[in-house]
């Protein structure tokens, strides 16, 4: 019954944010937080790995509305990978499908930040 | 009676919200829907209940929610009612996805959703109290993706 | 209010045993009880339904039973309450395991696992209802094996 | 949701039964027209191997209960192994794991039925 917690690791440039548990509106403070410690650390190339998050609430999705916009007019980005099929299907209903960039594998969304300096 | 009814009092707590959902699940599941159907339906529980905590009652700890579950056979229907401030229907806003992230709001999504993912969702205020009614027909299932 | 409550009620059919279940595993868990401690309680929830169904309706499906739940603090407590044929408490008989086998029985052993399970297990009749009240303490955890 | 399903299989003569699913009142039946099939057939090398079987109420224990006598009667024995958490307790808190040979793998629970011809 351990609803959330929320792991950091830095990898290069890179930050990864890992949510095990769920994101509602009694958890959410605690994604919040980790998010915001990013950004105020100016560490703008965020993967959100989903991989232990079970379901998420709209309060999980304004979060990241909340952050995204300084995020991106720092030239970073917020991307996810490793969604379930309940998130997934959260995101698509919403259409923040087409607002998120989403990756099967976690390697693939780091390897994405790689894009703008490939050969 | 033909069918299965529950009543879920919780105190007006999001650490209660887990329980509405876990609750709304099983529910759904016994009723019927598939494992994903119920997943859903159970996120526009817990984003109904998250209304009545938030804004109806405005984060106060002391009142109560009741939730209301009902299979109807051909409909499987939630009630959410709570005793705090009136909710206007009509000034609930609705969102406009493309113009979501230009406008930097993070509300409105919890409405929305419940939209989306049920086939009904009305407010009404009787008897001092607010009613939010969530119906989901059986038979509805996978349509609301994207 | 402290803390969550819950009334369930099923038609007189077995099919709703699988819900009965999940509800109660899922109010034990939040009521703070482990896993494993929830399923056990689940279990005992599950033996005075099937009770309710088998002996006080005899089989009959059009009857009703209702569970409540409530989460008392110190206290879980479960009622499970019909309407069907007396029960006499002290005609429920005890099982000695010892002589179980050789007596070629095959009943008797729902009220004694809720015995085992739950810290207290009654029967009254009130109001042409019989309630078999469930009561487990918090903090008497696993302590019921063998 | 699919609630209890019962898969038979005969190797020499020992029965193999794989309850899927819970027993309870509503599902017993099923079970118990399995476990009879094999002592109508004489079958009375029983294990049941409950590695898919989530939990059993005291109507399952019953159904055991009913046919234990015949089956060791006739020589025979019923066994069970791979049972979960759930289910070993239940097992335990009635003292049915005094009652009944419960094997950690399938093998240990057939190769039981050997050791009387062993060596
Ligand atoms: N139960 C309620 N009581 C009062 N106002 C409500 C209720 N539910 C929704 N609202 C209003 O509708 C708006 C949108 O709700 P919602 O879509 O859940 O988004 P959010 O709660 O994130 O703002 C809220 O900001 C609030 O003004
Ligand atoms: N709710 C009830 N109403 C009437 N009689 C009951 C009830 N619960 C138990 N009994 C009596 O107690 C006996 C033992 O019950 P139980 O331990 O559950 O075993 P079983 O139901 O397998 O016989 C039953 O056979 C029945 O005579």
């Amino acid at each position: 019954m351990s609803e959330l917690t929320v792991e950091t690791r830095d990898l290069e440039d890179v930050t990864l944010l890992y949510p095990k548990g769920f994101i509602n509106a009694h958890t959410v403070r605690l994604f919040e937080t980790a998010l915001q410690k990013a950004v105020d650390e100016r560490r703008f190339k965020i993967v959100v790995n989903c991989s232990g998050l079970t379901y998420i609430a709209s309060a999980g999705l304004g979060a990241i509305m909340g952050a995204i916009e300084e995020i991106r007019a720092s030239g970073g980005d917020l991307r996810l990978t490793e969604l379930n099929e309940t998130v997934l299907n959260i995101f698509e209903i919403l259409g923040f499908d087409r607002l998120y960039r989403i990756f099967p594998s976690e390697m693939d969304a780091i390897l994405s930040f790689r894009e703008g300096m490939a050969s | 009676m033909a069918k299965a009814s529950l009543l879920l009092w919780i105190p007006s707590d999001t650490s209660y919200l887990g329980l509405v959902r876990d609750v709304t699940k099983k529910m759904a599941e016994h009723a019927g829907f598939d494992s994903g159907t119920a997943d859903r339906v159970a996120l526009a529980v817990d984003e109904a209940a998250t209304n009545a905590l938030e804004h109806a009652y405005q984060g106060a700890t002391d009142k109560e929610v009741e939730v209301r579950f009902e299979d109807r056979g051909a409909e499987f229907r939630v009630d959410v009612v709570d005793t705090g401030q009136m909710v206007d229907p009509r000034a609930v806003p609705r969102v406009d996805l493309a113009r979501y992230v230009s406008e930097r709001r993070t509300g409105g999504l919890g409405v929305h959703l419940m939209e989306k993912i049920m086939d009904s969702v009305t407010f009404r205020r009787s008897a001092r109290r607010n009613i939010c009614c969530l119906v989901k027909r059986k038979g509805s299932g996978g349509t609301e993706g994207a």
